[in-house]
Formats: C-alpha cells, sequence, structure tokens
C-alpha cells in the first residue's frame, strides 16, 4: 500500500515536471499539503519546481474536473481518479473543452478516505493524520486511534467500479480490479426497502437542512450552466426562502439534471456543510439510467448523454 | 422607530412613453398621504427605491426637481422584472417608494461657479433634475453659466423633447443637443458626445463638470475634459450599481470601502481614483 | 373526514398536450361529444419532448393534484424524435420522483394521437380516477405558513402566521 | 458575583426560562450538524459541540426573513409589517466569537443614519448567555482577531463548563436579572479557581500568531496586486464561508408571491455568487472569481476597519472547517505579510 502510493506519487511529479518543462501544457492541476489533518487540497503547479508539491494519498478526495471550467483558456494537465476522468469524459461529449486541451495524468484510485467519519469515529480534534498500510493513525491532544482504511471510505468510493482511468494520457501505476466494496450504494439500497411514507420523511428531513448555499452546485464539475434555474428571475421557478417545498424542489431538479451525466464522485456530498447525503439521489438516478437505457457515465467516449437520445425499443411501460 | 425598509404609498399621476424605442417610460408619482409628502426633502442627483408589490423594488434616480411641487418623475429603462413592472403600471395605480436615499449632487459647490453638464442616453435623468433645479428663478442666480451637453443615439431616442425645445430658447442656459445618427428631420448637431464636448470646447475656469451616461462614453468624455483643464475635484459623475437596501446594509454596491447607495451615487473623479475599480 | 374530502373534493389535474396528437385528439373528443371528467386543466405544448421537468414540478408544488404529459404514439412525432426524447426524460423523472416518495399515479404519460378522441376521453378518465383515489396532494405542495415560530425562518412575531 | 448551576438542574432551568422567553440554543439535526434554533423542548439543547455549523447571527439576523406581508391588491395600506417582537428572548450557549460576530453585525445594522428595525428589535429584546470556549479547535484564532475563548464582552451571563456544573457570572444589567433565579447557587472558591484553570489553559489554545493586526494597511497596497489572481484559483464559488460566517452580513430583498398576496422576504446573500453584483443590462463589475474573493477578503480586513475600525472577522475558524476546496483564510491573512514578493513571481502556489 505504502509503497505503491509513494510510486504514484513520484510518477505523477514525474510526468508533471516532463510536461511543464516541455511547455506541453500551462499547468498541472493536482493535489497538495494542507493545513489540516485528513485533507489535501487543490494546487496549480506552473513550473517543473513546482512539481514536487504534488502528492498523492487517500484524502485527495476533490473532483478536479470542477476547475476545467475556470482554466478553459489554457493547455491543462489534470490528475484525474477515475471519476475525475469520468467527468472529464462527459464534458467533453458536451464539447467543453478543444481536442488536445487536456492532457490527464491517470491515477488508479485506491478510494478516498471519508474525513467526516473519521472525525466522529474519534473522541476530540484529530491533530495529526496519516496513512500506514490500510490503516489510518489519527492523533489528538491526548489519544492516538488506528482505525482500518476500508472502514471510513467515502460511500461514493465504496461503490465506485471505475477506479482507473479509462481516458487517460497516461497511467501512473497500475491498473486496479475493479470491484466495488459495497455492491449497491448503501444509502440507496436501504432507502428503497422503506415505505412510501417513510421515503418521503426521509427526503424532507433531510433537504429541509438546506442551507443553500450551493456548494453542491458549484462542487460538481457538470453543473456548469451559465444561468441555473434556481438563479433565473424570470421565469422565477423558485423562491429563495426556506419554504420546505422550495427546498425539495432545488434538490430534486439538482440530482435531475445530473441523469446521465453524474459519475458519482460524490463531489455534493462532501461539499455540503449540513451533511445532506446528497449521493442518495444520483446514485438511484445512475443506477436507472443503467437499468433503462444501459448507460455509464464517462466510459465510452463516443456514446452520447443518455437523455439527449434514444432507441426506438425504449421501455415505455409506464405510458398509457 | 420608522422602518427604513417600509415603501411609502404614491399614486401614478401620469405616465407617458418617451422614446421611440418604447423602452424608456416616464412615471410622475404624487403622494398619497400629506404628511408623507411633507417629509420628502431631496437634492438633485438623489435616488429612490420604487417598488411594485409582488414584482421587487429596484432604484431610481429622481428625474423631477424639488422646484416641481407636489409630484416626482422617474423614467425608467425596461430591463428586468421590476422595470417591466413599472413600464405596465397604468394611471391612478399604486406604487411603493422609499426615499431619498444617496448624497445627490454637490450644490453647495455650484454655489457661484460655472456648471458644464454633459449626459448621455437615458443617464439624462437626474442631470435634468439638477438643470431644472437651477433654471428656476429663485435659483438661477446660485450658479453663473450652464452649459449643457446632451447627446443620444437617434433623435427618436432623446428624453423630455418638449423641456429641450424650450430650453433651446432660453439665454441663460447653452444648450447643445447631439445625436450619433441623425434622420430626414434632424436639424440639430449630429457627432459623439466627446467630440462635441470638444468642439464646444467650454472653459475650465470656475467651473464645475457633471456627467453622467454610458461607461464607454464617460470613458471617452474624460480625456477631453482633462484636455480642458478642469482637475479631478470639479468633475462629478452619479454611479449606478446593483442596490437592494440602499441604506448601505445589504452590501453588495460597494467600491471599496464606500457604499454607492449611502455615500454615493455621486462621486467626484477625485474620489473615484483613489477606490478600487470595481464598477 | 376521509368521507368530507371524498364527497367534496374534485382533484385538479394539469395535462401538458403536444399540439400536433393529443391537442387534436382532445379537439376531437370534444367535437364528438364524448364525455369525460372536467378534473383537467389543458396547457398546449409543441411537443411532448418540450416538457421539462421543471413544468411538472412547479405543477405540483403549486398544488395540482396530478399531472398528465400527453404526445404522439412512437414514430408519429411531427418533429420526427421529440416524444423519444420526452419518453427518456419522463423515465427517468418518473422513477426518480417515485423514489423519492412521490405517490405513484401523481405524474402520468400516455399517447394519443389527433385520431384517438376516444382514447383522450378514456386516459383522462382513468387519470382522474387514480388520482380521486390519491386523494389531495400533501406532499410537495408548498405551504404559505412555514414561517412560525421555529421553523427554520425562526421570526417569532406570533402575527407572522397566516390564518 | 459568581454563582453556578449544577448540570443536572439544567433542563429546570431552561424550561424555567422558556416560560418567560424564546430560548435560542445550539440544537443537533443530524450527526455532527447542529444550529442555532428555537427550543420546543430543553432536551434539544445540544451543547457537546464546539461550534454549531451555522453561526449565532441567525438569531439576530435570520437566512430568511420576513419583512412585511401584503394583500392582493398591491395597495401599500394593506402592508402588514413583520418587525415586532411579542416575546423577549434568550440566546443560550453562544460562544464568544459568535458574540463578538454580534457586535460587529451591530455596527453595520444599528449604524447612525438608517436602523435596521428587525435586527434592533430583536437585538434590543435578546439577553445573551454566553457559555466559555473551554476546548478551542486548532482552526480557532480568536485570540489573533482582538477575541478570545473566555472574552465576556458582549455576555449578559457567562457560563463556564466546570464539569459537573456551570460558572455563573451576571455581567450586565440584564444579567443581573437573573441574580435571584432558584437554580442559581452561590460558587465556592474551589470551583472559582478550577473556572480560572480552564480558562488558562483554553488562552493558550488558540491561535495568536495570524497576523491580523495591520491587515488593512497592507491591503490598501494590494488592491491590484497580482496575489488575488493567484488566490482565488482554487475557490470554486460557493457560499459556504460567507453564510457560515457569523460577522458576514449581506442580503438580498425579494418578493414572493403565495396565494393571497405574497411577502417581501430577505434572503442571506453572498459576494461570491456572480448574482450578487449582476446588474440588470448584463454588467456586472465584479465578473470573475478574482474579483469576488478580493471582495470578501477586502471587505473583512480592508473595507470593514476602514468604516468601524476593526476587521470583520472573529477567527472563529468556520470557513476553514467547512470549505469544500480546503481554502484557509488564515493563510491568506499570512501571505498578505510574507509571501507577497515570491507569490508576484509567478512561482508555484499552494494556495489558502
Amino acid at each position: 500500500m505504502e509503497e505503491r502510493r509513494k510510486a504514484i506519487q513520484d510518477r505523477i511529479r514525474e510526468e508533471a515536471k516532463e510536461l511543464l518543462s516541455k511547455k506541453a501544457v500551462d499547468l498541472i492541476i493536482g493535489f497538495g499539503e494542507w493545513t489540516l489533518p485528513l485533507r489535501t487540497t487543490p494546487i496549480f503547479v506552473r513550473n517543473p519546481e513546482g512539481a514536487d508539491h504534488l502528492i498523492w494519498n487517500s484524502f485527495c478526495e476533490n473532483n478536479l474536473a470542477t476547475y476545467l471550467h475556470k482554466f478553459s483558456h489554457f493547455k491543462v494537465g489534470v490528475v484525474a481518479k477515475g471519476c475525475d476522468a469520468r467527468s472529464i469524459v462527459a464534458l467533453s461529449l458536451e464539447k467543453r473543452f478543444k481536442p488536445d486541451q487536456l492532457y490527464l495524468i491517470g491515477v488508479p484510485c485506491q478510494r478516498m478516505v471519508d474525513r467526516r467519519r473519521v472525525k466522529k469515529a474519534v473522541k476530540g480534534e484529530i491533530l495529526h493524520a496519516h496513512e500506514q498500510g490500510d490503516q489510518i493513525i489519527a492523533e489528538g491532544e491526548d489519544f492516538r486511534t488506528e482505525l482500518k482504511r476500508d472502514d471510513f471510505l467515502y460511500p461514493s468510493c465504496r461503490v465506485c467500479t471505475h477506479r482507473t482511468p479509462t481516458q487517460a494520457n497516461v497511467l501512473v501505476g497500475d491498473p486496479v480490479e475493479e470491484s466495488p466494496l459495497a455492491e449497491a450504494h448503501p444509502e440507496v439500497k436501504e432507502f428503497e426497502k422503506k415505505s412510501q411514507e417513510d421515503r418521503w420523511r426521509y427526503f424532507e428531513k433531510e433537504s429541509n437542512r438546506c442551507i443553500r448555499c450551493y456548494a453542491c452546485r458549484e462542487a460538481c464539475p457538470m453543473c456548469y450552466c451559465t444561468e441555473c434555474f434556481v438563479d433565473s428571475s424570470n421565469p422565477k421557478w423558485i423562491e429563495k426562502g426556506f419554504s420546505a417545498s422550495d427546498l425539495e424542489f432545488y434538490h430534486i431538479i439538482r440530482a435531475y439534471h445530473q441523469a446521465g451525466r453524474c459519475s458519482g464522485c460524490g463531489a455534493c456530498e462532501r461539499a455540503c456543510p449540513m451533511e445532506i447525503p446528497l449521493t442518495y439521489f444520483t446514485q438511484k438516478l445512475n443506477q436507472d439510467v443503467k437499468e433503462l437505457f444501459n448507460f455509464e457515465t464517462g466510459i465510452d467516449p463516443e456514446a452520447p448523454p443518455p437523455l439527449s437520445t434514444y432507441q426506438t425499443e425504449d421501455r415505455q411501460e409506464f405510458i398509457k | 422607530m420608522k422602518n427604513p425598509y417600509h415603501p411609502i404609498p404614491m399614486v401614478v399621476k401620469k405616465a407617458q412613453v418617451e422614446t421611440d424605442d418604447r423602452m424608456l417610460r416616464t412615471i410622475e408619482l404624487s403622494f398619497l398621504n400629506e404628511e408623507d409628502a411633507k417629509a420628502f426633502h431631496f437634492i438633485p442627483g438623489q435616488f429612490c427605491e420604487l417598488s411594485i408589490l409582488g414584482k421587487g423594488e429596484a432604484p431610481f434616480g429622481i428625474a423631477s426637481s424639488p422646484t416641481e411641487d407636489g409630484s416626482l418623475k422617474f423614467t425608467i429603462n425596461k430591463a428586468g422584472v421590476v422595470t417591466t413592472g413599472l413600464h405596465h403600471v397604468a394611471e391612478g395605480a399604486e406604487v411603493g417608494i422609499r426615499g431619498p436615499l444617496g448624497n445627490g449632487y454637490p450644490m453647495d459647490l455650484f454655489q457661484g461657479k460655472n456648471v458644464l453638464v454633459i449626459g448621455g442616453g437615458f443617464a439624462f435623468t437626474t442631470l435634468r433634475s439638477l438643470i431644472a433645479y437651477f433654471l428656476h428663478p429663485e435659483n438661477r442666480n446660485k450658479v453663473n453659466d450652464i452649459t449643457v451637453i446632451y447627446g443620444a443615439r437617434m433623435p427618436g431616442l432623446l428624453l423630455y423633447k418638449e423641456e429641450l425645445l424650450k430650453w433651446e430658447k432660453r439665454s441663460d442656459l447653452k444648450l447643445v443637443v447631439t445625436v450619433d445618427w441623425g434622420d430626414k428631420d434632424w436639424k440639430g448637431k449630429v457627432g459623439l458626445v466627446p467630440n462635441v464636448l470638444e468642439e464646444v470646447g467650454p472653459s475650465s475656469e470656475n467651473t464645475y463638470a457633471v456627467i453622467c451616461g454610458p461607461p464607454i462614453m464617460i470613458k471617452f468624455t474624460f480625456p477631453k475634459l482633462m484636455a480642458l483643464r478642469f482637475p479631478n475635484e470639479r468633475i462629478y459623475t452619479s454611479l449606478e450599481k446593483r442596490m437592494m437596501c440602499g441604506i448601505g446594509k445589504c452590501g453588495r454596491c460597494n467600491i471599496g470601502h464606500l457604499y454607492v447607495c449611502k455615500d454615493g451615487p455621486v462621486f467626484s473623479y477625485a474620489q473615484l481614483e483613489k477606490l478600487p475599480k470595481d464598477y | 373526514m376521509a368521507n368530507a374530502i371524498e364527497s367534496n373534493w374534485e382533484p385538479k389535474i394539469l395535462a401538458f398536450l403536444c399540439n400536433w396528437c393529443s391537442y387534436a385528439g382532445a379537439d376531437l373528443a370534444g367535437t364528438s361529444r364524448i364525455q369525460y371528467p372536467p378534473n383537467i386543466r389543458v396547457i398546449r405544448v409543441p411537443c411532448s419532448g418540450r416538457i421539462n421537468p421543471l413544468f411538472i414540478l412547479k405543477a405540483l408544488q403549486s398544488g395540482i393534484d396530478g399531472v398528465l404529459v400527453s404526445g404522439c404514439h412512437p414514430g408519429d412525432c411531427h418533429y420526427l424524435s421529440g416524444n423519444y426524447i420526452g419518453r427518456r426524460k419522463s423515465a427517468t423523472l418518473k422513477r426518480f420522483l417515485e423514489y423519492l416518495g412521490f405517490e405513484e399515479g401523481r405524474v402520468q404519460f400516455s399517447w394519443v394521437s389527433a385520431a384517438e378522441g376516444g382514447k383522450f376521453s378514456q386516459v383522462v378518465d382513468e387519470v382522474t380516477q387514480d388520482i380521486k383515489k390519491l386523494g389531495p396532494a400533501k406532499r410537495f405542495v408548498k405551504r404559505e405558513d412555514y414561517r412560525g415560530p421555529g421553523a427554520k425562518g425562526s421570526s417569532e412575531n406570533p402575527k407572522n402566521l397566516n390564518p | 458575583m459568581k454563582l453556578k448551576l449544577d448540570k443536572k438542574d439544567l433542563g429546570s432551568f431552561l424550561q424555567n426560562l422558556m416560560d418567560e422567553y424564546d430560548l435560542f440554543a445550539p440544537v443537533q439535526l443530524a450527526e455532527g450538524v447542529s444550529v442555532y434554533k428555537k427550543i420546543d423542548h430543553p432536551g434539544e439543547v445540544d451543547l457537546s459541540t464546539s461550534n454549531p455549523q451555522k453561526p449565532a447571527k441567525e438569531v439576530f439576523f435570520p437566512q430568511s426573513e420576513t419583512m412585511f406581508r401584503y394583500g392582493k391588491s398591491g395597495k401599500q395600506n394593506e402592508m402588514v409589517s413583520t418587525e415586532e417582537v411579542i416575546r423577549e428572548r434568550i440566546l443560550f450557549g453562544a460562544r464568544p466569537c459568535d458574540i463578538q460576530a454580534v457586535s460587529i453585525t451591530d455596527e453595520v445594522f444599528l449604524g447612525k443614519e438608517y436602523t435596521d428595525v428587525y435586527y434592533l428589535n430583536k437585538r434590543k429584546t435578546t439577553t445573551i448567555i454566553g457559555m466559555a470556549c473551554d476546548h478551542p479547535l486548532s482552526t480557532c484564532f480568536c485570540s489573533s482577531t482582538s477575541g478570545g475563548p473566555f472574552l465576556r464582552k458582549g455576555s449578559d451571563l457567562f457560563f463556564t463548563d466546570l464539569g459537573e456544573s456551570f460558572l455563573v457570572e451576571l455581567l450586565t444589567e440584564k444579567g443581573m436579572a437573573f441574580l435571584k433565579n432558584k437554580f442559581f447557587k452561590e460558587a465556592n472558591t474551589k470551583e472559582i479557581s478550577l473556572a480560572e484553570g480552564i480558562e488558562e489553559k483554553a488562552l493558550k489554545m488558540t491561535d495568536a500568531s495570524v497576523p491580523v493586526e495591520g491587515i488593512d494597511k497592507r491591503l490598501d497596497l494590494m488592491v491590484e496586486s497580482p496575489f488575488w489572481g493567484r488566490l482565488h484559483e482554487k475557490c470554486i464559488g460557493c457560499r459556504v464561508c460567507t453564510y457560515l460566517c457569523p460577522t458576514c452580513h449581506c442580503f438580498d430583498i425579494m418578493d414572493e408571491t403565495m396565494t393571497n398576496g405574497g411577502q417581501r422576504v430577505r434572503n442571506w446573500d453572498s459576494c461570491l455568487s456572480p448574482l450578487y453584483s449582476q446588474e440588470t443590462s448584463g454588467h456586472n463589475p465584479r465578473p470573475t472569481n478574482r474579483e469576488r474573493t478580493r471582495q470578501r477578503i477586502m471587505h473583512k480586513f480592508n473595507y470593514f476597519p476602514k468604516n468601524f475600525g476593526r476587521a470583520a472577522c472573529v477567527g472563529c475558524g468556520r470557513c476553514i472547517l467547512y470549505c469544500p476546496v480546503h481554502f484557509d483564510i488564515r493563510q491568506a491573512i499570512n501571505w498578505t505579510s510574507a509571501k507577497r514578493l515570491k507569490l508576484q513571481r509567478g512561482e508555484h502556489s499552494t494556495n489558502p
């Protein structure tokens, strides 16, 4: 584990250095060290010396595809996990990039650690944390806890079946065996068992915590509309207050707009300061899209987004 | 305590479309309550928040002068939800206003000086207020020469046409009206405001310049004023920004530490030079 | 209480009908004097592919008890593929709403051609029956007294409460 | 005057308060997520988390607040204002940082020229019971912003958690009204010295090294600095930091239509949203994330000090903890003093 991570990190730095010194890209977006434990931060490297700040570990949680909208006028190298790469493929299908504008340094991902779950599992504030083998060692003022890494993964990472980027320009590490740790998204599975009444109650309870900061939208690489439906004043689809119905409206449509476009990276859920389990919406849509249209986001760079195309034999038993 | 967010009721006395493109409409409002009318005192350059219940609020410069009793005039450009609503209010309908807000033009400084007024397009509203104020017999002797340069893209887009005709005939005011493109009936000047300013070439001695118009006009007029040796302290302009509260609370209209709604909208160039270019 | 609702309450159903088939079908039902329940309000749209999920949700939020979207039969679309695309959108939306806890049948879809006046009345009949069984919409309908004490806005004036 | 309240009496004490007051206290909404909310039952109060996600400003300046309602006719005389506050209120369990922030929002809303009645009415009817911060987090830097984990300024009563009981200090006239409260007992010297010990320890824990002092002067020179070009890069423009900030106070006013008329509402707004400054014409004075990030930092550390003589930051660390891309405002502050030249040379940026 340890050596693998180190090897990947070295390869990322090498690739970045080479790309930057050849001036093949203007900048590299990757992950760097951060002030808080259990976290890394996106960094933007512009010269070969800076490449040594790039790191790789189990806390590289952000979906870096989000930044590509910001750097649309540059040639960009991206350190891409499976999900980042899938988002990028989906965005390319929507013609967001010029060909050859991007260079993907693909990293077969070891699944990322959910810092919130780690935080909840220990008493007191974690001041230092690092990985050792398959353990996470969290240290605080008066404690030192060893936790099994695989028990503290992000829900979206546990079900991930595309950890190795399929469309990367270069792969820095051996492809990993693709199989989910949990068979279906645990929240979706649990949720589907509930009665309709309970499902609604759960949805109501969770969505009502929303503070409308729209961090889920901003963190999502697929949310790039110049005017989001919530911001439109004419027509005004929803009010900006805190009526339960308006909050639900926002969450339904935000999730629905991801149908067939969501790579399941879970960036929305991680961004939410109120810890609303947002992936239970999007994972359901992903499941449906797979079941109905046999489509998975960002796998086939030629397949059009499922809601922009059709087949004459699509299912229609629900239509009178 | 008075709630600064409560609009006071006014009634639309008269409404009239100003321009050929039908995008500008002037509405004249009168107070519904006597005490509101008595408590309302303003100076040219100040603005009000007009509100239509159900549509929202938006800020508009007061186009009438304090010397015109009993009513307030606003000229509204149709752009968003509120302005479209204000284009549709019928005579006799109720509209809410909050104000007067902002600082207004520095009338004390103009005392005994010449005033050069440069306006472009529909930004002419508060300038009209200023001119009408000084043309009032009581105030005319407060300032010396008044020169007005007013430009619009086309003759049909000029505001307050009848009034302009009246002003043209006056001997105590030099009025130059110009358009970017004339039409077959247009007998006046054709040319862009900055060029016309150069042509007119007013002296900067003892003179204050007040300039209000689209950003592009201001950008090109400013060097001409510099060439005429107007110091920054004697050039005033009125800024526009997105506003909500109008009283310096809601935050969005700041330029540096100043709020356009509370500390503006009228600023001198000397002031603006020191601020970030957030406008 | 339940009885009282059943006896007095009539559902409000919003129908989005495609201009080329279903709307003409409704027209035909009318000119042929075929009876159908008066619970539907029709909005004519150019194509069933034009239906934005926002329309459906906005209707449900405003207190509509049921939504019917109707378009041309597969292969008959005036714009060739509008209804096929609409079909995909409808399929995902319907599943998603039911997953979240919307009652099954609040949002319904049908194909009705310009020649099917009879089918149109039958569809409206069925939909109306379904919605009647479900009862008035409660979930997702915007309540206007939400800003009461203890509510999220926490504005404490009891006068704030709507009666 | 030092009193104490046994922890076993806390429930009854709060219940007792609720008979007379509307009580606002931290409430847990889900595991690890809490907010200040009006309490219906003393059991809801949750003092276990150090600081709720949403700051206590919400008690005075709710995220969504009705300003007035109006009828269908659109006539102004049918307006019903909602500015009045009927019952006295108590804010219980707010940390000193949030209470410091209230004095900052006071400057804005209770300004000389215009007074915001909605805020004022809530403010003057509220008694603040502060809760000492005995265990500041590593992200806390209140000591750098002229605050502190035990700063009593702004509180009417001040509680210190002693384990079995709370040490209670009555600090103002509003606080002295509780002198005769039946649940308060006299504190003994042992308890008082225990509290002092906790205070001393907590003071050492917060970071006093963030160079907030003099930052306004430094930023004066940096308005057009390339610093901003690097600083904004990783910000994705969500509004978490501004909504969770106890001192951010921007809002938006809009009308909500309802079946029988409607209401004018103000909702929190954020300078990081492009729509915040977008004009109807399409012109946006702050068109990119660079200007918007600059506005956020400059407003806190330059514009606000110019207007009110102090920085609009209390060092609560929420923006650091909850930022989805881990922007650290402490780094940004540090960089205004140290790393400027380095950044201008365009070297790599591990920006905050």
